[in-house]
C-alpha cells in the first residue's frame, strides 16, 4: 500500500464532532456483555477529557436490533428514537452520543428521512406527542463514541502510559482495525475518512503507537447481519462470514483487533472461541486467539487502568498475550474476583483458547 | 466438542487462482475451446439441455472454474449429437472437446473431482 | 505581447488538430496550432502502439506532423477566448494574441482518474496501475510490478470510469475494450508465459479488425475472459492483488489474486476548455463532450466560426477523430469562404451606394 | 547331397519352416479368436458352392488384380505382374522339376533351384527346352513388374497415385529382400548358363555373351547362394511386414463370402487388416489426403494396427467415415467396422446418464406416418416445412414426432465409440418413435435411416423421405411443377454407400428438375465434410473438404446443388459458392408451382382431343 500522500475522495474527510455537552445512550449489547467498556467510556470523557456528559437512565433500546430483524415497524422504532431526542432535548442538551454503532447507523438514517420527508417527521411528532406528550428537537450533533476518541486521539496519546508497542521488540503492535458496517457504509459523510477507508479507529491507533494493517477483507461484515445471526438456522452464515474474515487477517499476524460496534466486538470475540471448538483452528501465537477490544477499552488500556478494572474479563478471547506485549501490570488471580473481592471460579470453556 | 447446532459453510466462491488442470489438458488437445464467447447458441440448439439444463458452454464454464462435480454430472447427459458444433460461430470442435472432458474424467477418476 | 492574426486557429495539436491543419493548409489557408505540452502529438505521445494493426504511435505521430506545415506553438496555456467582429481571440500566458476568423477546438479526451474508483485501489495499491501507466511501461520496453518483478498474471478490467453513475459517467468509452485486448496481445508477446485475465461486463468491438483482435488474443495467446465488473480489491501482504467480482456466467461470487490489475480508464471529457469558452453551454451534451451527436448536423453547426473535431466531442479512435477533422476542416473552408463573399458583397454594396 | 548343397538350400528352407510356424501360429490365433457365429457361418460356407466363387475370386483377386485394373492400368500391371508371374514360376517351375525327375512330389528346394540341381544335365527333347524359354519368360515378365515397382518409387503419380505411400522399417526390409529374389534368380542363371551352358533365351542369351574363365564357376555358386538367402529372408520377415497379405488374402476371402463381418470380431479383424496389401489406392480415395495434418486415413490406420504400438487416438479419430476407401480397396477390406472396433474398444466405457429421458415426453397423436427429422433437421427448418407441406398435399394422416423438440438417433454416439450409450439413447428414442404406433416411418437424415437398419429393427418399415418421394411418383402422382434449373445432385455417404439408395432421389430430381449428372457411378459418391464421425478436424478443414467437394461436383452451368442429407447440406452451405436444396424443399416447391390459366386450357384441350 502506497504511503498516504495522495488525497483520495474520502479520505481527508473529517466530520463535525462538537466539543463539549453531549447526552449519551448507550448500547445494548455493550452493557450486556462488556458493561466495563461501557462505563470506562463514561469514566474516560468525564473523567480524562473533562467532557460534560448526560447519561438519563429513563433512556431506552434504540430499537436496532428488533428494527433490523423485522420485529417492529420502521415507525415504532422512528417514535421510540424520538423520544430518545426528546429526552435529550428535556435534558438542555443538543449534541447526542451514542455508544453503539447499530444505533448509531439507525439515527442517523431516522434523521435523513425525516429531512427527506418532512410530513412523516411531524407525522411521528403526533405519534410521541399522543403516546407521552413530550416533545423533541432534533440533534445539531450526532455523534459516535469513536468519533470522539478520534477527536481528542492527540490529546489523550500524550497522557498514555502504555504505547501500542511491543515492549520486548520495540516494534509497533499490528492492529486490525475493523469499522462496523453502519458506521459509514450507510452514510459516507457520517463518518470519519468515508466508507472504503475510514480513520476513525486507524487514526485512533496510529496516534497510540500501533500500526494499522490493510488485509483482504478489511471491509467485509464481522459476521453479525442481524437476522443471519438471531435466526439459528442461518447462523452458520454469520460464523462463515466471521470465519473469513479471521482467515483473512491470520497471515498478517495481528496481535490485536479493535472495533468501535459492540456487536463485532462480541462477534470477534466468541467466533474464535466457536472456530476452535468446531475447527481447532486459533488464529493467535501459540494456540491464543486475537484479542479484541472497542476503541473505549484500548484507550483504557493505553491510559493505564486496571485491566479487569474496565471488565477485560468479560472477553472470552484472552486478552493476557496482548497486555504481556504492551507489558500492563496487571495481577493475574485479581482477573476472577468478585464485587466484593471473593474469588469466583475460572470459567470452564474455552478449551482451546488458552486460558489464563 | 460442544454442538452448537450450526457450523462453518464452504466457500461458494470461485476460486480463479486454482488452475482447472482438466481445462489445461482439454485446451492442449482441443485449442480451439479457448476462442469460446460464452453466446450459448450451443446450448440453445443442445437436444439434452431442454431436459437436462446442460450445453456446451456450461460445460466449458465448468471446466475453467473447476467444478469438476457439476461438470461430471452434466458431461453425462452429453448425447453427442453435434448440433453445438453446427451451430458454432467461432467453429469450435465441440464434441471432440466434450469426448475428451469424458475421457479426462475418466483416467483422472475420482482425483480430480 | 504580440499580436498575430491567421484564417484558422486550431487548439490541440493531436490527431485531430493535426489533420485539420494539413487539410486547411493544402486548401491555402493561413494555419496556427496552439498546444499546451511540450511536444506536438497529442496523446500518441503516451500510447506505444496504436489497435487494432500495432502500429507504432510515434511512427504515426511523425506522419501527421509530416502532413502539414503551419506553425505549431507548444507550451502554451490559453489564458482567454474573446469573440470579436472579426473571429476569435486566443490571449495565452505571456499575453500573446492570436486572432482567426475561425477557431477549431480539438482539445481531445482527458484519460479517466482512476482515483475516484477507490473500491478498485488505484493510488493506494502499487500494483494497480491504469492502461496509461501501462503504455508508459511499452514505451520503455520494461513492464514490471512495483517491487521490480517481471509479472506472471496480470488482470484488465474493463469500463472503468465508463457506464458508471458513481463516477457521474455514464456513456461507453468505446475505445477501452480493443485497448485491453491490444495491451494484453502486446504484454503476451513481451511476456510469453504470462496469464491474462480480462473482467468484462460486454465486449464492445464495433470497429473494424476489432474482433479478429479479439479472436486472436484468445486462439493464439489464450487470454481469458471473465464475465463480470470488479468489485472490490485488496492488497495480500506479498503485494499482489486480490480481486472480487462475480462470474456472472456461473452466477458465482468469485475472486482472483493477480500480480498487477491495469484499469482500462474511459474516455472523458476535458473541461479545462470549456471553461475558456463563453456562450458554450447550448453546445455541450448531457456526457460533457461539446456537440450534440446528432445526425442533423444543423442543430450541431452554428454559423459563428466555432469548430469541434476529435475526441473532444466524443470518445473516438484516430481514425474516428481524423476522418471528423477532415471533415469539420472543410466545414472551416467553406466558412471562410462564405465570410470573404459576404465582405465583398458589402464592400459592392457600399461602392454601389455611393454611385447612385 | 553334398555339403554346398546343403548351405544352398539351409537360408531357403529355413525361412519357408519359420514362416510356415509363424503363420500356423497366427491363423491359429485368429480362427479361434473368430466368435462362435462367425465360425460357424464360415464352416457352412466352405460346405455350399459359395466355395467355388471363392476360389474363382482368389484367382481373380490374389494373383489377377482385376480391381486394380478396373482403377489404375499400370499399378495392376506391377501387382499383377509379381504375383501371377510369381505363381507362374513356382507352377512352372514345379512342372518342369516333374517332367525332370519324373516325380509328381519333389522337395521344393529341387524346383525353386532347378537349374542349380540340373547344371550338368543334357537338355534333351523340345518339351524340356521350351521349359526353359518359358521360365525366361515368366522371368522377364515378372523383372518388368519390378521394374516398374521400382520407378514407382521414384514417381509415384505416373501410377496415377497423388500420394506415395509411405512405408515403415520394415516393410522397407522385407521389400529389400523381395527386389533381390528376382534380379539374384537372373544373375545365377545367367551365371550358371555362363559356365554351364544351357537356359532359355534370356538367361542363355546373356550367359552366352559371358565369356568366363571356368576357374571363376564358384560366382554362380555364390550367386545361387544368394537367391536363396534373399528367398529365405524374405519368408522370415514376411509375416511381420505388409507382404502377409500375399497369404492372408485367401483366408480374408473365403471369410468375406462367408458374410463374416469385422465388425465386433477380432478373429476377423486380424484376418481383415492382415490381408491389406498396403497399395496406398485407399490414400487416393480419402478426401482427407489433401489435408495437411491429416494421417488417419485407412492406409495408415490399419498399419498402424497391425504393429505392436497400437494406434494414436488422432489417427482412429480422424475419419470421415465416408466409405470411400473401403469402397476402393482391391482386397476389400472393411475399414470401416475395424475402426468401429477400435473406437468402441477405446471409448466405449465412457460415462453417461440419460435418466432425463425418463420424463414423460409430449404424447404424440397415433398416425399412419411417423416422420423422423432427427437433430440435424432441425437445422434445417425448410426441410421439415416442406415434408409437412407435401405431406398436406397429398393428404397423409402423419406426425413430425420430433417437430419441437428434437431426439438425437443416438448414431453419433455410436460413432465415437460409446456404444453402451448409444444402445441406451436408442432404447429411449425406439420407444418414442413407436409410441404413435405408425405404419410406416419416414425420416429425412440418412444418418439415422442407417442406424433404423442397422441396430432398431423397427417392427414397420422405415424409409427415407425420398423414397417416400420416388413411391408418390410411381404411383403417379407428379408434382405439376417442373423447372429448368441446372441442378446437381450429390450423394450422401450414407444414403449411397451405407443404404444404397441411389436411384430414387434421382428419379425424383428428374422430374423437378433439370438434373446434370445422369451417369454416375454408384459408390463414388463424394463426402461433404461435416461428417458426424470425425472428431479431430477443425471447422476450417472442413470447410475446405466442402469446397473441394463442391468444385468435383458442379459443372460450369450448375445452378443448384440438390442433395438428400441435412447435415450435408449444412455443410455445402458454409463455403457459400452456390445455393443448396434438399430433394424433400425442391419437390415441395414443384407442387405449389401454380399452372397459368392459358396453359391449363390448352391442356385440358389437348387431353379432350
Amino acid at each position: 500500500m502506497k504511503t498516504d500522500n495522495t488525497s483520495f475522495l474520502w479520505r481527508e474527510y473529517q466530520k463535525e464532532i462538537a466539543d463539549d455537552h453531549y447526552f449519551y445512550v448507550r448500547s445494548c449489547i455493550r452493557q450486556n456483555f462488556f458493561p466495563g467498556a461501557e462505563q470506562i467510556l463514561i469514566t474516560l470523557l468525564t473523567k480524562d477529557l473533562g467532557i460534560d456528559l448526560c447519561v438519563d437512565s429513563e433512556h431506552t433500546t434504540c430499537t436496532g436490533i428488533a428494527y433490523h430483524v423485522d420485529l417492529v415497524k420502521l415507525e415504532t422504532t422512528m417514535t421510540v428514537n424520538a423520544r430518545q431526542f426528546a429526552l435529550m432535548t428535556e435534558a438542555g442538551y443538543s449534541n447526542f452520543l451514542v455508544s453503539c454503532v447499530t444505533s448509531f447507523g439507525l439515527y442517523n438514517e431516522v434523521l435523513e428521512i425525516w429531512d427527506k420527508h418532512p410530513e412523516i417527521e411531524e407525522q411521528v411528532r403526533e405519534y410521541l406527542f399522543k403516546a407521552t406528550g413530550r416533545t423533541f428537537n432534533k440533534p445539531k450533533n450526532l455523534v459516535h463514541a469513536s468519533d470522539i476518541i478520534y477527536k481528542y486521539k492527540d490529546l489523550l496519546a500524550d497522557k498514555i502510559r502504555y504505547k501500542l508497542v511491543n515492549r520486548e521488540t520495540g516494534e509497533p503492535l499490528r492492529v486490525i482495525d475493523h469499522i462496523g458496517c453502519h458506521y459509514a457504509k450507510i452514510f459516507p459523510e457520517k463518518g470519519v475518512g468515508g466508507a472504503e477507508y475510514p480513520s476513525v479507529l486507524s487514526g485512533t491507533v496510529k496516534a497510540f503507537g500501533g500500526e494499522s494493517i490493510d488485509y483482504p477483507e478489511r471491509r467485509m461484515c464481522c459476521g453479525f447481519g442481524f437476522r443471519q445471526y438471531f435466526l439459528k438456522s442461518s447462523r452458520g452464515y454469520s460464523l462463515s462470514t466471521g470465519y473469513k474474515k479471521f482467515k483473512a487477517m491470520e497471515p498478517y499476524k495481528p496481535d490485536l483487533i479493535v472495533a468501535n460496534c459492540p456487536g463485532c466486538n462480541y462477534f470477534f470475540d466468541r467466533w474464535q472461541y466457536v472456530i476452535s471448538e468446531l475447527k481447532g483452528e486459533t488464529f493467535g501465537e501459540e494456540g491464543n486467539g486475537i484479542p479484541v477490544l472497542s476503541s473505549e477499552e484500548l484507550t483504557a488500556l493505553c491510559l493505564g487502568y486496571d485491566p479487569w478494572e474496565i471488565g477485560l474479563q468479560m472477553h472470552q478471547t484472552a486478552i493476557e498475550p496482548l497486555l504481556i506485549k504492551m507489558g500492563v501490570q496487571y495481577d493475574p488471580n485479581a482477573k476472577y474476583k468478585g464485587f466484593s473481592g471473593e474469588q469466583l471460579k475460572k470459567p470452564k470453556i474455552p478449551e482451546l483458547l488458552k486460558a489464563y | 466438542m460442544p454442538d452448537f447446532g450450526f457450523g462453518i459453510h464452504d466457500d461458494l466462491m470461485i476460486d480463479h487462482d486454482k488452475l482447472s488442470l482438466a481445462y489445461e489438458a482439454v485446451l492442449e488437445e482441443v485449442p480451439s475451446i479457448s476462442g469460446c464467447i460464452s453466446c450459448g447458441s450451443c446450448s440453445g440448439t443442445c437436444v439434452s439441455s431442454f431436459q437436462s439444463g446442460a450445453g456446451f458452454r456450461k460445460l466449458v464454464m465448468l471446466l475453467k472454474n473447476g467444478s469438476y462435480e457439476q461438470l461430471q454430472q452434466a458431461l453425462d447427459y452429453c448425447q453427442f449429437c453435434g448440433k453445438c458444433s453446427l451451430v458454432c460461430p467461432r467453429g469450435i470442435n465441440t464434441r471432440r472437446a466434450i469426448l475428451e472432458m469424458r475421457k479426462q474424467f475418466k483416467k483422472q477418476g475420482d482425483d480430480m473431482v | 505581447m504580440k499580436k498575430i492574426c491567421f484564417d484558422c486557429i486550431i487548439v490541440g495539436a493531436g490527431p485531430a488538430g493535426l489533420k485539420a491543419a494539413s487539410i486547411l493548409d493544402n486548401l491555402g489557408y493561413a494555419v496556427c496550432i496552439l498546444e499546451k505540452e511540450k511536444i506536438p502529438g497529442g496523446k500518441l505521445n503516451i500510447w506505444h502502439e496504436l489497435f487494432p494493426h500495432h502500429e507504432s504511435a510515434q511512427a504515426i505521430r511523425e506522419q501527421m506532423l509530416a502532413g502539414t506545415a503551419s506553425p505549431i506553438r507548444t507550451s502554451v496555456t490559453i489564458k482567454s477566448i474573446s469573440r470579436t467582429a472579426d473571429g476569435y481571440c486566443v490571449k495565452d500566458r505571456n499575453e500573446d494574441e492570436y486572432c482567426a476568423p475561425a477557431l477549431l477546438i480539438a482539445t481531445g479526451f482527458k484519460p479517466f482518474d482512476a482515483c475516484q474508483k477507490e473500491e478498485y485501489g488505484y493510488g493506494i495499491y502499487e500494483n494497480v496501475i491504469t492502461s496509461v501507466d501501462l503504455e508508459q511501461m511499452f514505451r520503455q520496453h520494461r513492464v514490471v510490478n512495483a517491487s521490480g518483478e517481471v509479472p506472471g498474471k496480470i488482470a484488465f478490467i474493463h469500463c472503468v470510469g465508463s457506464r458508471d453513475i458513481k463516477v457521474d459517467s455514464e456513456f461507453c468509452s468505446a475505445n477501452c475494450c480493443i485497448t485491453g485486448i491490444k495491451q494484453a496481445i502486446e504484454l503476451k508477446k513481451m511476456i510469453p508465459h504470462l496469464n491474462i485475465y480480462c473482467l468484462y461486463m460486454d465486449l464492445r468491438l464495433g470497429g473494424r479488425f476489432f474482433e479478429d483482435c479479439y479472436k486472436t488474443s484468445q486462439v493464439k495467446y489464450k487470454v481469458q475472459y471473465i464475465r463480470g465488473r470488479l468489485s472490490e480489491t485488496n492488497e495480500n501482504p506479498d503485494q499482489t492483488i486480490i480481486l472480487r467480482y462475480e462470474d456472472t456466467l456461473a452466477g458465482r461470487p468469485a475472486k482472483i489474486t493477480v500480480d498487477m490489475v491495469v484499469l482500462l480508464v474511459g474516455m472523458h471529457p476535458d473541461p479545462s476548455i470549456l471553461n475558456l469558452l463563453p456562450e458554450i453551454d447550448e453546445r455541450v451534451g448531457s456526457d460533457g463532450f461539446f456537440g450534440t451527436g446528432r445526425i442533423d448536423q444543423t442543430v450541431q453547426t452554428m454559423d459563428d466560426g466555432l469548430f469541434f473535431a476529435g475526441a473532444c466531442t466524443g470518445p473516438k479512435s484516430i481514425t474516428q477523430s481524423t476522418d471528423e477533422a477532415s471533415e469539420v476542416a472543410f466545414k472551416i473552408s467553406h466558412y471562410l469562404k462564405n465570410r470573404v463573399h459576404t465582405e465583398m458583397e458589402d464592400q459592392h454594396a457600399r461602392l454601389w451606394i455611393r454611385h447612385s | 547331397m553334398t555339403w554346398f548343397n546343403v548351405i544352398l538350400i539351409l537360408p531357403f528352407t529355413l525361412g519357408l519352416f519359420i514362416l510356415l510356424a509363424v503363420l500356423s501360429v497366427n491363423y491359429y490365433q485368429w480362427f479361434r479368436a473368430l466368435n462362435p457365429r462367425n465360425k460357424l457361418r464360415l464352416w457352412k460356407s466352405l460346405s455350399r458352392k459359395e466355395i467355388l466363387s471363392s476360389i474363382t475370386e482368389i484367382f481373380r483377386e490374389c494373383l489377377l488384380h482385376l480391381r486394380i485394373y478396373h482403377q489404375k492400368r499400370r499399378l495392376w500391371y506391377m501387382h499383377m505382374s509379381l504375383a501371377f508371374g510369381w505363381f507362374l514360376l513356382i507352377v512352372v517351375g514345379h512342372v518342369e522339376s516333374v517332367f525332370n525327375t519324373g516325380h509328381i512330389l519333389s522337395s521344393p528346394w529341387k524346383s525353386v533351384f532347378f537349374d542349380y540341381f540340373s547344371r550338368s544335365q543334357e537338355v534333351t527333347g523340345w518339351h524340356l527346352q521350351g521349359f526353359n524359354h518359358l521360365m525366361d519368360l515368366i522371368l522377364l515378365f515378372i523383372l518388368s513388374g519390378l521394374f516398374l515397382a521400382f520407378y514407382k518409387r521414384i514417381n509415384s503419380r505416373s501410377f496415377g497415385l497423388k500420394r506415395r505411400p509411405l512405408h515403415n522399417p520394415h516393410d522397407r526390409i522385407a521389400m529389400l529382400f523381395l527386389w533381390f529374389i528376382f534380379p539374384m534368380r537372373f544373375i545365377a542363371e545367367t551365371l550358371n548358363h555362363a559356365f554351364y551352358g544351357g537356359g532359355g533365351f534370356m538367361t542363355g542369351f546373356f550367359g552366352n555373351l559371358l565369356t568366363l574363365p571356368d576357374n571363376l564357376n564358384y560366382l554362380s555358386d555364390i550367386a545361387w547362394i544368394g537367391y536363396s538367402i534373399s528367398l529365405g529372408g524374405f519368408f522370415v520377415v514376411l509375416p511381420w511386414s505388409r507382404y502377409m497379405h500375399i497369404l492372408t488374402e485367401v483366408p480374408h476371402i473365403l471369410l468375406k463370402n462367408a458374410h463374416v463381418q469385422a465388425y465386433q470380431d477380432k478373429g476377423c479383424t486380424e484376418f481383415s487388416i492382415h490381408a491389406c496389401s498396403s497399395c496406398g489406392i485407399c490414400l487416393d480415395s480419402c478426401q482427407m489426403t489433401n489435408l495437411d495434418s491429416c494421417n488417419g486415413q485407412s492406409y495408415y490406420f490399419i498399419r498402424k494396427l497391425r504393429e505392436l504400438s497400437g494406434v494414436s487416438e488422432n489417427r482412429m479419430m480422424n475419419c470421415l467415415m465416408c466409405g470411400r476407401c473401403s469402397n476402393d480397396c482391391p482386397v476389400q477390406v472393411d475399414t470401416l467396422s475395424i475402426r468401429m472396433n477400435e473406437r468402441i474398444r477405446m471409448n466405449d466405457d465412457l460415462a453417461f446418464d440419460y435418466s432425463y429421458l425418463d420424463q414423460p415426453g409430449k404424447k404424440v397423436p397415433r398416425a399412419r406416418i411417423a416422420f423422423f427429422g432427427g437433430c440435424m433437421t432441425q437445422l434445417v427448418p425448410g426441410v421439415k416445412a416442406s415434408m409437412k407441406k407435401i405431406f398436406d398435399f397429398y393428404e397423409e394422416d402423419h406426425v413430425m414426432i420430433d417437430e419441437t423438440e428434437s431426439i438425437c438417433c443416438g448414431r453419433p454416439l455410436f460413432l465415437s465409440g460409446q456404444k453402451k450409450a448409444y444402445f441406451e439413447i436408442m432404447k429411449y428414442t425406439r420407444e418414442r418413435i413407436l409410441s404413435c404406433k405408425p405404419d410406416l416411418i419416414i425420416t429425412s437424415c440418412p444418418i439415422c435411416l442407417t442406424t433404423f437398419r442397422n441396430h432398431y429393427f423397427f417392427p414397420v418399415p422405415v424409409i427415407h423421405h425420398t423414397q417416400y418421394l420416388e413411391s408418390m411418383i410411381s404411383q403417379g402422382l407428379l408434382p405439376p411443377g417442373q423447372s429448368d434449373i441446372k441442378t446437381v445432385y450429390h450423394d450422401p455417404c450414407e444414403l449411397g454407400r451405407y443404404l444404397g439408395i441411389y436411384s430414387e432421389p434421382r428419379r425424383v430430381l428428374r422430374n423437378i428438375v433439370q438434373l446434370q449428372n445422369k451417369a454416375y457411378k454408384q459408390n463414388q459418391g463424394l463426402c461433404c465434410g461435416g461428417s458426424i464421425a470425425d472428431l479431430e478436424m477443425d471447422f476450417e478443414e472442413k470447410r475446405s473438404i466442402a469446397e473441394d467437394a463442391i468444385q468435383q461436383l458442379i459443372y460450369p452451368d450448375t445452378r443448384l446443388l440438390a442433395t438428400a442429407c441435412p447435415l450435408c447440406k449444412i455443410t455445402f452451405a458454409t463455403p457459400n459458392i452456390i445455393p443448396v436444396r434438399d430433394v424433400a424443399e425442391l419437390y415441395a416447391e414443384a407442387l405449389t408451382v401454380t399452372i397459368p390459366a392459358r396453359e391449363m386450357a390448352a391442356k385440358e384441350a389437348f387431353l379432350q382431343n
